[in-house]
């Protein structure tokens, strides 16, 4: 995220940027906040299936993407490798429930 | 906490000092024990098939019997054998192949290879506790929910605690070559059986967990009455067979990509070359490991998924012949315009090229799905990947074995019995199981405790069991061998190959911190390019220092305990309750060491510069 | 490691990563949730393959109400919000704060496993659900158990961490570990986001 | 280097001279020579994948014994430092390209024939019949001519038939290598597959699916006949009489005995009760329980003793054998009764030309 690679963190900038960081994060929350509150909603309202079910897959999986990047710092650097590793998990897992879903009763 | 006493230690000394270490050299050598042990007792089962299929209906041992040796050869072999084996390779190379004074996690190192043991004594303790799992390694359901008494149990729970420990080693590899390497050390300077090392780190890491799952609803279906699998509960055994592929093909890359790096390293040094096209082998073993995750399915074409899924993938299979055929040709052209030298590696490493092409070939005869359907669950089935699994990955065990003999314990293996045991070993093995391909077409299928005479199947059984006589022989020679060679080999130097890589670097026997001062990497095959600047030693990067090492620790040995109680628990708390007991104190015990281990600080402690000259840590 | 190497004055921006350990612990740690996904992966897969196996059992349908879910829902996400604070704490090096958060992350987990404890026990007795009355059952208290162990482990690593560190505050070589508890929490609760989705409101639908 | 090529060469000739000396294998059983539509269909592909190994394996080998000649060590240059070649763009296109391609020839005849062997268009206008794997034995059902059987599988000769394949237990796999490859049969999932059998004969078929200790000892036989006699076996099938009185005395007792000790598991008829094999056509078939040889002697020590024969049957659970309630007299007349039972004069011997 940053070019300064000054390791002495006293100086107003880092707090600055933490505090920025914060924000990011409560937003976040607060986004998720809603997120839930729109997948539950749309659930009560008995609306039509087909319509609900690819809504709230993706909300979810929005919501998970704030967290990776957000409360779990995906999107700092040093986390190449980490990022590498869940991509390589979720593809995987990506596989194996498709796999699931379509070829186990046929 | 000196090491420096080494010299006339008593034997409870030294046994503490196993049980305790977190030397990943040290740890190496406990797998290499363990894994050969495995092999022999695997390779005793493999006999015992052999025997008892030398003439048609046989009865050298029972139809129940043999399904229990062939479950266990199968499981063995993969798991106790194979596996810790190359694990025994890995730990002894892959931190000095990096110039590192140890591993990421030297504690983790050690509680894997507890695991794994406490894993292999579980599942093998059911030899002598009515009868060991019958259900074939692959343990299908529903037969493997249903087959009676308790083997199928000691399956699941083995698998489960050695598979821990396996998971834990991966993770252990990976961290340790992410930030462990020497500097200058950068990922395209890597030697290929670091980088095989890496690949294969994180296939287990993503192999492993559906194993676990898998294993654990086995075990829920058996032991606590779920219906995962149980069609007249709704379940279905399908989902088994997939777990337990996208567990086992990802499974087999594991076994054979380590084999890859140890002939990526062998032929180069004793060619005398550099290793051909070092970039592409790079891509190539990240494409297989990418591309073993798209093909489980190829096991179950006969399942019944349709044509649409079994051509995906049956392409999808046909496409790891692309990378691997780089391979291939990268090692010829490696030994093309060479200066070669044939001793025992270099016999395995060459015999292998050939040997595993054909495994490799009739894999992919194996994958035209519509062939398959007559391969399939046949002798040609079980030819095929003896050919890549014998011609590839134990060639392999026994190459690298040879090659780095004297790293691991400074002497060389005596190269007449070595070729002994290799020219045995090869005819033996092709006798054996080249005409199995044949008899799987004639009409032979797999896992057959027995053939009817007049079928044509007889004398091409007969070659087989011969052959496998032959691979026993040339075993035994190499363990005479190893052991002909501890008591009368002399000691050779650190470089006795004219090595190319870091681990040549250091002087025999390598000091317990590895490298006084961390060496300065300045390209690939690091060691070769400074003894081209005619130097003898490597660059530091460092100035001599005070060196941090880890603490030993008997956790992992009590942790692998627990388990190994509880797992006990597991299995006969069904037939009474107050096994539950070992339950609870199998698991106290475990949980009870990770907590100790959380509260305990660990700094590790410092071997002091003024004592390194005085020969500390030797 | 002499003891002010280890407790700087001010703490370095990313204190987690300060030293060779804390690296290792760090990567080694996302490594295990990259191994971890697909361990839930099968689990879901599983799910999904057998959730309409109820073998005349209950259903889905019939078994599950939103309420109950809901609150456990807020619970754990706003638990992965404090747990957030509290190493937005660490990395101010103020312990105290620090502790505090993690306090009351523990509090909501706990909060949310005795719901589901309770959620689990009412299904058992009142509708007579259980792991064995089919193979819909018995994915369903795998898959939502698995995750409900995971919570229980959480909590007791979080809370020994707290306890251990409670008289010496924070430095460099614990900095790691709390901050890769935080991690697993935050893992927790991205496996709890797809489990209220895929069993729950899917379920209901 | 001679030691090393001449090994391998008499490792290929003895090889090959053990294959010469078995031929290609019992025919009707072996899958190299088909006498069916699916096993025709595997064999092209097997044979079009093995020509592109073997010349990927000359290719290899040419390398390989050229680099080996060539480049061993010589004597005086013990000390030789060849260059130091990094790597070859050309070279390595080369052996990805056309590796590829290879695999293009390979791929594309699979696809067809995978899609080929699971077309279902004509399933509604012909022979389905119900396939039931069960440890350690195969049932049959001809749902439309409510024909039951086991063991044997009767079929018209020249014909598609779809058999609809399920298990009543464990995993099986129903494999006839001169016929057709496998499918497996699954407790949940039906699976379909047809077979069509080029000439009248027996075909062996084995069970390739692990399940249990008999698991070897599962074979079961396709008969397949011309049109005509298989009209002939339907009749026949469908008109037994399991009341009909059998000629000698010591069978009719046989009778009363089974109808007593056998029946709870054993049908006879259209009767679909298939917890042990249909036994209408019994004295027809040329195996007893599959690979026993069919004679009397064999008969009265498997009904005596059948764990003997196939270990961890389910037959041993009969209860008649648990408290020991049948006389070896007794049990010979059961055997007079069950090899008098020949409803059809379609048997085994009627499929040849
Ligand atoms: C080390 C272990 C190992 C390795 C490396 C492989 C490698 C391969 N395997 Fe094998 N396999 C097993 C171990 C292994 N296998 C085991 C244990 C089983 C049985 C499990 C059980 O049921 O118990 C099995 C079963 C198995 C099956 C299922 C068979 C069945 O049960 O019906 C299939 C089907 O596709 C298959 C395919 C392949 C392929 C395509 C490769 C490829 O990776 C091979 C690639 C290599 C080459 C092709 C040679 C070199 C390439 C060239 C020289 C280039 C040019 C080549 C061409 C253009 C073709 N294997
Ligand atoms: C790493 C894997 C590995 C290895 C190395 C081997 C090695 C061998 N295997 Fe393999 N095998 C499998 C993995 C392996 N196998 C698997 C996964 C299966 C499938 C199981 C299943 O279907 O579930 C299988 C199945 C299998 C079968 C099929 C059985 C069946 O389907 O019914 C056969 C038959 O020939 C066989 C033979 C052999 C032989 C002769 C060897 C030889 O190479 C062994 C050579 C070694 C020795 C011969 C050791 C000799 C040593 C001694 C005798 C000394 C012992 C004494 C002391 C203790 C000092 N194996
Ligand atoms: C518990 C049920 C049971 C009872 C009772 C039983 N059988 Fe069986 N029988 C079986 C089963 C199951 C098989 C298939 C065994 C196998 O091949 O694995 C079988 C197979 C046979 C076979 C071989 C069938 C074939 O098609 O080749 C014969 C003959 C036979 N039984 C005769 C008898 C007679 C006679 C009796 C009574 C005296 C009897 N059985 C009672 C279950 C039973
Ligand atoms: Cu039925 Cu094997
Ligand atoms: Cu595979």
């Amino acid at each position: 995220m940053t070019e300064n690679i000054n390791s002495t963190n006293s100086d107003g900038y880092y707090e600055q940027k933490k505090k920025e960081e914060m924000k990011h994060q409560l937003i976040t929350f607060a986004l998720m906040i809603i997120f839930t509150f729109i997948a539950f909603g749309m659930v009560l309202a008995e609306l039509d299936k087909l319509f609900v079910i690819p809504i709230i897959i993706v909300l979810a999986i929005v919501q998970v993407i704030f967290q990776l990047y957000y409360f779990m710092h995906m999107s700092h650097k040093g986390h190449e490798l980490p990022s590498i590793m869940i991509y390589g998990g979720l593809s995987v897992a990506f596989l194996t429930i498709l796999t699931f879903l379509v070829l186990i009763w046929w | 906490m000196s090491t420096t006493i080494a010299q006339n230690r008593s034997f409870g000394a030294a046994l503490w000092d196993y049980l305790t270490t977190v030397d990943h050299k040290k740890i190496g050598i406990l797998y290499l024990v363990s894994g050969g042990f495995f092999f022999l007792l695997g390779g005793l089962e493999a006999m015992a098939i052999r025997i008892q299929l030398i003439k048609p209906a046989n009865d050298f041992v029972s139809a129940g019997f043999y399904n229990q040796i062939l479950t266990m050869h199968g499981t063995t072999m993969i798991f106790l054998a194979a596996m810790p084996l190359i694990f025994a390779l890995m730990n002894a190379v892959v931190p000095l192949q990096i110039g590192a004074r140890d591993v990421a996690f030297p504690f983790l190192n050690a509680l894997g290879f507890w695991l794994f043991l406490a894993g292999g004594l579980i599942l093998n303790a059911s030899w002598f506790l009515g009868g060991a799992p019958d259900a074939g390694w692959t343990a299908y359901a529903p037969l493997s929910t249903t087959s009676p008494g308790h083997g199928v149990d000691f399956y699941v729970l083995g698998l489960q605690i050695s598979g821990a420990g396996t998971l834990i080693a991966g993770i252990n590899f990976l961290v340790t070559i992410v930030n462990m390497r020497a500097p200058g050390m950068t990922y395209m300077r890597m030697p290929l059986f670091t980088w095989t090392t890496f690949v294969v780190s994180a296939l287990i890491l993503f192999a492993f967990p559906a194993l676990t799952v898998g294993l654990f609803l086995l075990m829920f279906d058996r032991l606590f009455g779920s219906g995962f699998f149980d069609a007249s509960m709704g379940g279905n055994s399908v989902i088994w067979e997939h777990l337990f592929w996208i567990f086992g093909h990802p499974e087999v890359y594991i076994l054979i990509l380590p084999a890859f790096g140890v002939f990526s390293e062998i032929l180069p040094v004793f060619s005398k070359k550099r290793l051909f096209g070092y970039t592409a082998m790079v891509f190539a073993t990240v494409l297989i490991g990418f591309l073993g995750f798209m093909v489980w399915a190829h096991h179950m074409f006969t399942v019944g998924l349709g044509p649409a899924a079994n051509s995906i993938f049956a392409v999808a299979t046909m496409a790891i012949a692309v990378p691997t055929g780089i391979k291939i040709f990268n090692w010829l052209f490696t030994l093309w315009g060479g200066n070669i030298t044939i001793n025992t590696a270099m016999l395995y490493s060459l015999s292998f090229i050939p040997t595993f092409t054909i495994g490799g070939m009739t894999g992919v005869m194996l994958a035209a799905a519509a062939a398959d359907y007559q391969f399939h669950d046949t002798y040609f089935v079980v030819a095929h990947f003896h050919y890549v699994i014998v011609g590839g990955v134990v060639f392999g065990i026994f190459a690298g074995l040879h090659y780095w003999w004297p790293r691991m314990f400074g002497k060389i293996l005596d190269e007449k019995l070595g070729k002994l045991t290799f020219w045995t070993f090869f005819i033996g093995f092709h006798l054996t199981f080249f005409i199995q391909h044949f008899l799987g077409l004639m009409g032979m299928p797999r896992r057959y405790w027995t053939f009817l005479p007049d079928q044509g199947l007889d004398t091409g059984n007969l070659i087989s069991t011969i052959g496998a006589f032959l691979m026993a022989f040339g075993t035994i020679v190499f363990v005479i061998n190893v052991i002909v060679t501890s008591v009368k080999g002399e000691k050779v130097g650190g470089d006795p190959w004219d090595g190319r890589t870091l681990e040549w670097a250091i002087a025999n026997p390598t000091p317990h911190y590895n490298f006084k001062q961390t060496p300065l990497v300045r390209g690939l095959d690091a060691f070769w390019i400074e003894k081209m600047d005619g130097r003898k030693e490597m660059t530091p990067a460092e100035p001599v220092d005070d060196i941090h090492m880890p603490n030993s620790s008997i956790l992992p040995f009590i942790m692998a305990l627990g388990l190994f109680i509880a797992g006990f628990g597991f299995i006969y708390q069904v037939d009474n309750s107050a096994w539950l007991a070992a339950v609870f104190i199998g698991m106290g015990i475990l949980l009870g060491c990770m907590f100790i281990r959380s509260v305990k600080d660990d700094h590790g402690y410092h071997i002091h510069k003024e004592d390194l000259d005085k020969g500390a840590g030797l | 490691m002499s003891n002010d190497t280890l407790n700087p004055k001010v703490m370095p921006e990313e204190p987690e990563k300060a030293t060779l350990e804390g690296k290792n612990k760090f990567l080694g740690f996302w490594f295990f949730l990259g191994g971890e996904t697909v361990l839930f992966a099968s689990l879901f897969g599983t799910f999904l393959a057998l959730r309409n196996s109820t073998n005349g059992g209950p259903s889905s349908q019939e078994l599950f109400g939103l309420d109950l879910v809901f609150i456990m829902t807020m619970l754990l996400l706003t638990s992965s919000l404090t747990s957030v604070v509290a190493i937005y704490q660490m990395k101010k090096n103020n312990f105290a704060k620090m502790q505090a958060w993690l306090a009351i992350t523990v509090i909501l987990g706990f909060g949310f496993l005795s719901l589901e404890i309770y959620e689990f026990y009412e299904y058992i007795t009142l509708e007579d659900f259980t792991f064995r009355s089919s193979a819909f059952g018995s994915a369903f208290y795998t898959l939502v158990g698995f995750h409900g162990g995971h919570v229980l482990f959480g909590l007791l690593w979080i809370l020994t961490l707290m306890i251990r560190n409670a008289k010496r505050g924070l430095n460099l070589y614990n900095a790691p570990k709390f901050y890769v508890a935080s991690l697993y929490w935050h893992f927790i609760d991205v496996v709890w986001v797809f489990i209220f989705t895929v069993v729950y409101l899917m379920g209901v639908i | 280097m001679k030691g090393w090529m001449g090994k391998i060469r008499a490792l290929f000739l003895l090889s090959s001279l053990a294959l010469i000396l078995s031929g290609c294998g019992r025919e009707n059983l072996t899958a190299f020579l088909p006498k069916g539509y699916g096993a025709e269909v595997s064999l092209n592909l097997i044979i079009i994948s093995l020509a592109v190994m073997i010349f990927v394996f000359i290719v290899v080998m040419i390398i390989y014994t050229v680099v080996l000649v060539k480049y061993r060590r010589k004597k005086g240059q013990e000390d030789y430092i060849p260059k130091q070649t990094e790597g070859n763009k050309a070279l390595e296109i080369i052996w990805t390209v056309i590796p590829i391609l290879l695999l293009v020839i390979i791929a594309v005849p699979t696809v067809s024939a995978t899609f080929d062997l699971a077309d279902e268009s004509e399933k509604e206008d012909t022979l389905n019949i119900k396939v039931t794997g069960n440890q350690y034995w195969w049932h049959f059902s001809y749902e439309d001519e409510e024909i039951q059987t086991s063991q044997d599988l009767y079929i018209p000769v020249g014909k598609r038939i779809y058999l609809n394949m399920v298990s009543s237990d464990v995993l099986h796999s129903f494999w006839v290598p001169s016929i057709t490859g496998k499918m497996d049969t699954n407790p949940e999932n039906e699976n379909t597959m047809y077979i069509e059998a080029y000439e009248e004969g027996v075909y062996w078929g084995k069970c390739a699916e692990l399940c249990g200790p008999s698991h070897s000892l599962m074979d079961f036989k396709i008969v397949a006949v011309s049109e005509e006699e298989y009209n002939q076996w339907v009749t026949d099938m469908q008109n037994f009489d399991a009341e009909a009185v059998p000629e000698t005395a010591s069978a009719q007792e046989g009778q009363e005995l089974f109808q007593n000790n056998c029946i709870s598991c054993h049908a006879l008829g259209s009767s679909p009760v298939a917890v042990a094999p249909n036994l209408t056509d019994f004295g027809n078939r040329t195996k007893i329980a599959g690979v026993l040889d069919f004679d009397k002697e064999t008969l009265v020590g498997w009904i005596s003793n059948p764990e003997e024969f196939k270990e961890g049957n389910k037959m041993t659970n009969a209860e008649y054998l648990k408290n020991g309630s049948l006389s070896e007299e007794e049990i010979s007349k059961i055997a007079d009764y069950l090899l008098q039972l020949k409803p059809t004069t379609i048997t085994p011997e009627s499929a040849t030309n």
